[in-house]
Formats: C-alpha cells, structure tokens, sequence
C-alpha cells in the first residue's frame, strides 16, 4: 500500500472506530448501544490486525466481540418490569437545568484536557527512537522459551506470573459470580432453524478452540483464544436451552474451575522445590510445560467464562422446569 | 496483486464505513441488524484482504473466528427472539 | 532466603484453591494456610533485618524481560501487619459466618484477597502491579457483596466501579511510561526517569487512580456505604489493609521511583486533601447513627493523615529529621490498620449479640460484653492518637516535622482531628457504659472476642512500647 | 495467469460489496434493502474467497476459506429469516 | 515517529477520553461498564500504537502481550458487575 493509500485507509477505520463508540455511549437506548459496541469492537479486530497485533485481533475478536457482547447482550434481554424502571431513572439526563449543564461542560473540558495532556505524552514519547532493548532481549532468549511466537513466549514463559495472577483474577470474578448466585433466565429449546445452526457451530467452533490452542506455540493464538471460543460453544448451548452447557457438575466443575491456577502453580511450585526458580522452566521442557498449562488454563478459561454467563452452577432440568414456571408467572 | 489487495482493503473499508453511517442513521432495529450485519462481513473481508498484504496468515484466523461469531451472534439474536415471543 | 518472596504469595493461592475444592476442611485449610502465611511474613521479616532489601527473580529472567520481587524494610513490616491482622480476622470469619454455605463462598475469595496483599506489596513491576491491584479490587468487591442485601450489592457495585475506573488510569500511566523509557521494572525506571511531559503525567495518571482507590478525600464517596455494608471480618480488612495497599503504592511512586519528580506544590496539594479529609471524615464521624458507618468515615479521616506527610517529607531535607517523619508516617499506618480492624471485629460482635450497631442504643454493651468494650477502648486510644499508643509516636513524629519545616497548618488540622476522634470515641463508649442495668449475662466467645482485642492491644501497646527496631528496619531501602 | 484471474474475480467481490453498501443506504424499504446485502455477502464475500483461494499456498487456508464463507453464509441467512419475521409481524400488527 | 503512531496514539487518548466523561456523567449503569471498555480500549489502543515498528517489521511483542491480559481482566470486571447488577434488578423486581 502506497502512503496515501495508507493514510486514507487508517483515517477511515479510525473514524469509524471513534464514531461507533461515541454512538454506543450515546445511544439513548440500552439494547441499541450493546449492539453499536459489539460493531466497535469487531473493528477494534481489524485495527489490531492492521497494526499487525494478530495475537490481540484474535483475542478481541473472541472475548471483545464474541463474548463481552454475549454477556452483556444477556444483560439487556427484555424483562418488562425492569426496562420501565430502567427507563425511569436511566433517561438521558432530560432536565437541563443550570447546575446539570455546568457539570456536563465542566466534566466535558476536564476530559478534554486529559485527552489533550495523554497526546502531548504519548506524541513526546514518540518523537524519540523507539526503545529496542527489551524486544532484542526476547528475541535473543527466544531459542530458550521452549516456543517461537514471542507473544506466547511473553505471556507463558518471561512474565508468566502476570498471566498466573489473571488467572487467578478470572477465577476470583466467577467466584464472584456465583456468590451473587441469580443465574440468567433459561432459553426456550432452540426452534428448528437455530437448532440447525448449534449442530454444526458447536463442533466447528470446539475444532477451531482446538487449532488455536496447537498453532500458539509457533504463531498467533493460544490458551485465551481457545478458552474464548470454546465458551463461545458452551454460549450457543446455553441460549440453545441446553440445561448442563456441556459442563461436568460438583465436584468435577470446581477442579475445571481451578485448573487454571492450579496446574500453573504446581508447575511452578514443583520447579521451585527441585531447586529451580519459581516458574523456571527447564529449557529443553518448556515447550512441553507451557502445553500442559496453556492446555488447562484453555478449559478452565472455558469453563469460567460460560459461567460467568449463565451466572450460576448449571441446573438439572427439574429445576429449570420449574423455574421457567416462575419466570411466565412473573411475565405476567 | 499487492495493488489489487490495496484497492480491495480500500473499497472494503469505504464498505464498512457506510455501513458504520447506516447503523448510525437506521430508522428501524431491522436495518440496524442488517447494517451490523454488513460491518461484520466487511470486517472478514478486510482481514481476508489484509492478510497476504501485510504478510500476516494469522489475520484469517481472525477473519474465521469473527465469522463464527457472527453466526453466533445471529443464533443469540434468534434464541432472544424465539425467547421472548413464542 | 530470597524464595520466601515467592512462598508469600504462593501459599495463600495454594490455599485458595485447596478451599476451593474441599469445602469441608475448609475452616482447618484455612487456619493452616494463615499460619504458614504468618511464618513467611516473620521469616521474610526477619531476613530483611539481617541482610537487607531482598529480590527475586521469577522464572530466573533478569527483571525488565522478567518480573522481579522486592522487598525492603517497609514492605516487609506491611506484608507482616497484612499477616497479623488477615489471621486475627481468620479467626474471627470461622466464628461469624454460622452457615457452611457462606462459609464456602468465603474462604477463597479470602485467600484470594491475602494472595492479591501480598502479590501488590511484594512487586517490583508496574504491569505486574496492576493485575495485582486488579485482583485485589475484584476480590474484595466480591467480598463485600457477599452480605448479599440491597445496601451491600449496590455499594459493592459503585465500589467495582470506581476501582475499574482508578485501574483504568493507572494503566494509562503505565503504557505512558513503557511508550517514553521501554521498561516496567520500577528500579530500572528510578534510574532512567527524566522529568518531562511523559514522566509528568504518567505520574499524575497513576496517582489519580490509586488516590480513587485509596479514597482520599474527595475521592472518598464511595467508601462509606461499601465498608459499612460488608460482612464485619471483610470491613475490617477493607478498611486496614485494602485502602492501604493503594495508599503504599503512592508512597512507592512519590518517594522512591518518581522522588526526583515531586514538586513542593503537588506535595502541598496532597497535604490540602489529606487536611480536608481528616475534618470532613472526623466530622461525619461524630455525626454518624452507626457504629460501622463511624468506623468508616474515621478511615477516611485516618487516611488523610497519612496524606499530610507528603508537603513535610517534600520540605525537610535527607537527613534523620527526614527519617523520622518518615519512619512516623509508617508507623501511624500501622497502628491505624491494627486498630481499624480490631474496631471492626469489635463492631461485628456487638451487631451480631444484640442485632444492630446503633450507637444511641448501646447501653449496657460494657456490662455485656466487657472483653469487646475493653477492645473498642484500645482501638479508639489508637484512633485518638493518645499514649502509649503507635498513632501517638506517629502524630507526634507529624508535629515535629511541621514545626520544623514551618508548616502550621498541618499542626491545626491535626489538633481539631485528634479533637474531634476523642468526641467520637468518647460518644461510643459512653453510650456503651450507660448506667441502664441489663438484665443478661455476660456472655464471652473467645474466637469472637479474642482477635478484636488483640489487634487493638497490638497497636496501643506493641507499637507504641516496642517501636525502636521499626525504625532500624525502615532505614533498609531498596 | 492465475493473478490475473485472481484479481479479476477480488475486483468483482469488491463491486458487489461496494453496491451492497450503497443498495443498503439508498433503497427504499426493508425488502430491497435485505436483497441488497444478500449481494454483498454472498457474491461480495465469495468472490472475494475464490480470488483468494487462488492464491492460497496450501490446502488448509483454501479450507478455512470455504468454512468462512459458510459461516457468514449461515449468520446472514439466520438474521434475514429473523428480520424478514420481524418486519412481517410489525405489517400485520399495524 | 510513523504517521500510524500518531494517528492511532491519539485517537487512543480520544477512546479514554469519550470512556471517562461517559463513566462520570452517565446515571445508566450498562453505560458505565461500557464507558470503562471504551476507556480500556483507548488503552489498549495506546499501547499497541507503541509496539508498532512499520508495515512489515516484527513489532515489539511485550505490549502485545500486556493487552491480552489486560483483555481477560476487562473481562472479568465486566462480567461480575453485570452479576451484581443482575442480583440489584432480581431485587428490585421482587420487593
């Protein structure tokens, strides 16, 4: 692509990306605004591919497109009660009085300052040859990660304790989650046309989890690519009205929950007491220990982030029997 | 064929750009769907383009998990509807 | 030595999880896990006096590829009081929560808020530090939500938010300064910051974010309802550790990585939010119908205290006057955290004896329950800042360096704030010695009542007769 | 031979998706607006695939290829039947 | 200094800027969680513009990994307000 070419092209995505999300913060109804952000952040995708961040486009596409705007798509079903109390107190701030506008201005120009102040940060840092240190440092010890895509090599092997404590937060928030026990409404059983849909996109998408967790070691993927597509599956059951998501129940659920964490610190720990330091992999073993971990942390990912949408242990079908009783009594 | 692919990326971008505009401008949630619709096939396309271009076989990858999604966000799309009216 | 570091932060998550999947022994899993923890933190406390700042490597990469672990004499003192108070407060959770159920969403999210303390108070790496600060501000949302009414859920939420929106800041800074100096190790940085706009405002960035999660006036909104809604144990911890935890990383940042940076006017404004804060807290305080709801506000106000060192440590040159400041600054954070959560874990065992935390209603509470009055009186000797307590050492340490640097003002403000913690101290425990006969027995349950008063025995008398080695301690630097 | 193929068959794609586009702004109602779109993902995204596929050096990214056509093929037939419902019940409910 | 640099730095600084005045003034709650996501973005945004090298050179792949996590904690967040939310609404309804 030539500069100009370039240059229209970035102009154009960038446009949209701030018009989008402008739209989606503006948006005076709820359901409307879900959608314009889910638009946003599949051209985020495009923008991170463009910038040749593919690792970043694959996770946006999964989790910033696919399953934030699963969870929050699910977070504006229309329940009667609530959308009229929504509407009471949400309204767009309709009563303009002095006080309100001076606040708007005020908090207004507050933000535009920080904008103003972060650009002439950022624009002062680029002005500066950027600093290679650190990328020729990875690059020099990447024989030693055990794999050969460096953004694998960051997040598994140089600072696989940043990504063993997100781990560890992904699991606080499901705890979370669950403390809070009030699961989504059940879906009705899929009708004819949508249940042809789930026969064949579960499987694709289990394959495709599959394939990216493999292709990670040595180009763009991962566990948290895969762990995001595979609870896109365990999402299509769900709104499918599957009662278990594919999901094991008890005890076996909580240890899928753990697994992350727990295979990560075992590694760790085991490393630790053969006299290595903590997560020090051996590099002759690494490629196959950040196998093992990325393979556990991709199920408990999964598994996670399905709960994270249905919002409670999954329910035998008695209980949704009964519970879908409640839910038309409530409808009327 | 690196010029075609710029031309294509190009066009394909002034494609999701007018469908940013209708999804801004749609008069009923049916268009809005439809606009959305065409961003995200845009969006593939665009990724599709970009992919031989800046040498990047992984953005097919992107390009074939966004499709997946856009099936399934039209099966949540259908299961919300199938939900709250039959 | 150094791989104690790691086993601070390893056995908490160890526990977390082991609680996670036997809910059964959990209450033992627990016990046990807060003992080893307990044991590192003396252990790493004890290394650090004999041989100085510890580091550790994680992985074995050399920090800036990798993420290196630090800890100096202050942190290490820290990670000591998160020990303490965490165990006491352990104990104390195994005797509250009555039902297996709440006790088996508790415990790991537990474990998982220890695990976050001591991840925060041992790093070394700013983006390691903010999946740390992340950590510890999901947990401790989903704690507090965990009362589960109206009031708790809808505090946690507006908790959840704000700290999202103070993380969101202080990742900005963060990319600021990856974007101007290609590292995130802060000792790499200390070195190579030049002041400039990128130096600049990734500090004010940062330090708007965690100045929202410290709540420092008038940032503090969201505190009251949040601390005062959550189940006592998780108010205590909020409340003496929590806020703290952010609290420590801008005192990392203004005096150790960005120290070259601070200009006398940004230390005075620090030092003019913390004043407004020790009045407005104090004031509400007094004003407060709740027992929970003056403990909260007084957090807002003890905190500001904290913020009034900032213009005196600008203004006084290195030097043992300096030091002594210094060393006071910390000291009052201590005795405070020993005392909030002492006070908290008081504060639960009244409601949950007689129902409710009214402070017009708590006549007869001294005859009732002499063992938890007598830990509220500590605390509140603590919270004034009376002797022998550690708060007395520090405040006094606060009038000195105000006297010597010429700041009057702060000198004010913390009079008309001791002033007004005495009213407020004195207004609960003179309802709870009222003269009304109360017909029951006085009841004594020692895993209730025994943690209270220990944490507020710790910071009146420990820290008060037995500072001299925390101020050797401190000098040890990173 | 195969670029000049190639290309020829990504310029058509472009020109569905561009007349796609626009058919979605200027069209008068629903019904057109829908078929316009067809177009576009349909003969848009398919011709842009087969012009790509060309190209492709191995048989796996021909493969995931055809399975993003599919894909978007399904998501786009799925969204039509459901708009075309919902229009169909705004008519009769009016 | 590449012309994406700037183009994409600043319209970073615009995202966190759009997210924050949205998250203050804004009473609905979806609207905040999706104002902080935005801010998140603007973000993420930055940190990418910073890795990028130019069109066809390896860029530096530590950002890249910092927006990874950065995307699974926004995650997270974003799914335990929509709980708790949830629980405030299952309230509200019921009483």
């Amino acid at each position: 692509m030539n500069a100009l070419m370039l240059l229209v092209f970035d102009g154009l995505l960038l446009l949209g990306i701030v018009s989008l999300a402008w739209a989606s913060l503006a948006s005076s109804d709820d359901r409307n605004s879900v959608i314009l952000f889910m638009a946003f952040g599949l051209v985020l995708a495009v923008a991170w591919g463009r910038l040749m961040a593919a690792d970043v486009a694959l996770a946006e596409a999964a989790i910033g497109a696919g399953l934030s705007g699963a969870l929050l798509l699910a977070a504006v079903r229309k329940r009667p009660a609530q959308m009229a109390a929504g509407r009471a107190n949400n309204s767009h701030n309709p009563d303009r009085t002095g006080v309100n506008m001076l606040l708007q201005w005020s908090v207004t120009l507050l933000c535009a300052a920080l904008a103003g102040t972060l650009a002439w940060a950022l624009l002062d840092a680029f002005s500066s040859t950027p600093h290679e240190t650190l990328p020729q440092a990875i690059s020099a010890n990447l024989e030693a990660s055990g794999v050969s895509n460096p953004v694998t090599a960051v997040l598994l092997n140089f600072r696989a304790y940043d990504t063993l404590l997100e781990l560890a937060v992904l699991l606080t928030a499901v705890l979370g989650i669950l403390a809070m026990g009030r699961a989504t409404a059940v879906y009705q059983p899929a009708g004819p046309i949508f249940d042809g849909l789930v026969r064949w996109l579960v499987p694709v998408l289990i394959l495709t989890a599959g394939y990216l967790l493999w292709v990670g070691a040595h180009a763009p993927g991962g566990a948290f690519q895969a762990g995001a597509t595979l609870a896109a599956a365990g999402v299509v059951l769900h709104l499918a009205g599957h009662p278990r998501i594919g999901l094991p129940a008890g005890f076996a659920l909580r240890i899928l929950m753990a697994a992350g964490v727990a295979v990560f610190l075992a590694v760790g720990l085991s490393l630790l007491v053969m006299g290595r330091p903590f997560l020090g992999y051996p590099p002759a073993w690494a490629g196959a220990l950040i196998l093992i971990i990325e393979s556990a942390a991709m199920l408990a990912i999964a598994a996670t982030l399905v709960l994270a949408f249905v919002g409670a242990f999954p329910r035998s079908t008695a209980t949704r029997a009964a519970s879908r009783q409640v839910r038309e009594e409530e409808a009327r | 064929m690196p010029e075609v692919l710029s031309l294509s990326a190009l066009g394909l971008v002034l494609s999701l750009f007018l469908g940013l505009l209708r999804v801004l401008l749609a008069p009923t949630a049916g268009d809005r769907m439809l606009a959305s619709q065409l961003i995200g096939t845009a969006g593939v396309g665009l990724l599709l383009s970009l992919s031989p271009l800046l040498d990047q076989p992984a953005l097919i990858d992107v390009a074939l998990l966004l499709a997946l999604l856009a099936a399934v966000a039209a099966a949540a799309f259908t299961g919300q509807q199938e939900d709250s009216n039959d | 030595m150094a791989d104690v570091i790691i086993w601070l932060v390893a056995i908490p998550l160890v526990g977390a999880i082991a609680t996670l999947l036997l809910p059964r022994p959990a209450t033992l899993l627990v016990v046990a896990t807060g003992v080893a923890t307990s044991t590192a933190a003396g252990l790493l406390l004890y290394s650090v006096a004999i041989q100085g700042a510890l580091h550790y490597e994680v992985g074995g990469w050399t920090a800036g590829l990798g993420i290196a672990l630090r800890a100096d004499g202050l942190s290490a003192l820290l990670l000591m009081m998160v020990a303490l108070v965490m165990l006491a407060a352990s104990v104390y959770s195994s005797a509250y929560f009555k039902e297996a159920t709440q006790r088996e969403r508790f415990w790991p999210l537990w474990l998982l808020l220890w695990t976050a303390l001591n991840a925060l108070l041992l790093s070394g790496d700013l983006f390691n530090l903010y999946v740390t600060l992340e950590l510890l501000g999901l947990s401790a949302v989903a704690l507090a939500a965990l009362g589960g009414t109206h009031a708790a859920v809808a505090a946690a939420l507006r908790y959840l938010l704000v700290g999202l929106l103070g993380s969101m800041m202080f990742l900005a800074g963060i990319s600021l300064i990856y974007a101007g100096y290609g590292t995130l190790d802060m000792a790499q940085l200390a070195q190579t910051l030049a002041a400039g706009p990128v130096a600049w405002t990734a500090l004010a960035l940062m330090t708007a974010g965690l100045l929202l999660k410290t709540a420092l006036f008038p940032l503090h909104f969201w505190l009251p309802p949040a601390h005062a809604s959550a189940p006592a144990p998780v108010s205590a911890v909020l409340s003496a550790l929590v806020v703290k935890a952010a609290f420590y990383l801008v005192l990392r940042l203004w005096l150790d990585v960005f120290a070259d940076m601070v200009t006398p006017t940004a230390a005075n404004l620090l030092g003019v939010l913390g004043a407004g804060a020790v009045l407005w807290g104090s004031w509400h305080a007094l004003r407060a119908e709740r027992l929970k709801l003056l403990a909260a506000y007084s957090t807002v106000a003890q905190l500001g205290y904290l913020f009034l060192f900032f213009p005196l440590l600008q203004a006084l040159p290195p030097g043992a006057a300096r030091e002594l400041a210094a060393g006071g600054l910390v000291i009052l954070a201590l005795s405070h955290g020993f005392a909030k959560a002492g006070l908290f874990l008081a504060i639960g065992v009244i409601q949950q004896r007689s129902g409710h935390d009214n402070i017009q209603q708590l006549d007869g509470t001294a005859q009732r329950l002499p063992a938890t009055t007598f830990a509220i009186a500590l605390a509140g000797v603590a919270l004034i800042g009376l002797p022998p307590s550690g708060a007395f050492l520090g405040k006094w340490q606060l009038l000195a360096a105000a006297v010597t640097s010429g700041q009057w003002l702060w000198l004010l403000v913390t009079a008309i704030g001791s002033l007004l913690a005495a009213a407020y101290i004195f207004r609960v425990l003179g309802h709870a010695f009222g003269h009304r006969p109360y017909p029951n027995q006085p009841v004594a349950v020692a895993c209730e009542e025994w943690p209270a008063l220990l944490l507020g025995a710790t910071a009146t008398l420990l820290l008060g007769l037995a500072s001299a080695p925390l101020w050797t301690l401190l000098e040890i630097g990173s | 031979m195969i670029d000049v193929l190639s290309s020829l068959l990504i310029l058509a794609g472009l020109f569905f998706y561009l007349a796609g586009s626009i058919g979605l702004l200027r069209l008068p109602d629903l019904y057109s607006r829908l078929h316009a779109l067809t177009k576009a993902d349909n003969l848009g995204l398919g011709l842009l695939i087969a012009g790509l596929a060309l190209q492709a050096q191995d048989l796996l990214i021909a493969f995931k290829l055809l399975l993003i056509w599919l894909a978007i093929l399904a998501a786009s037939a799925t969204n039509a039947h459901l708009i075309a419902r919902q229009a169909r019940r705004l008519e009769s409910g009016s | 200094m590449l012309t994406a640099h700037v183009m994409y730095g600043l319209s970073g600084c615009l995202l966190v800027a759009l997210g924050l005045r949205t998250t203050l003034l804004h009473a609905s709650l979806l609207r905040r969680v999706l104002a902080i996501n935005v801010m998140g973005a603007g973000v993420f945004m930055m940190l990418i513009a910073v890795a990028y090298r130019g069109l066809g050179v390896p860029p530096d792949p530590v950002p890249h990994a910092l927006v990874l996590t950065g995307i699974v904690v926004a995650v997270s967040a974003t799914a335990l307000a929509l709980a708790l939310a949830r629980r405030l609404h299952a309230e509200h309804d019921n009483g």
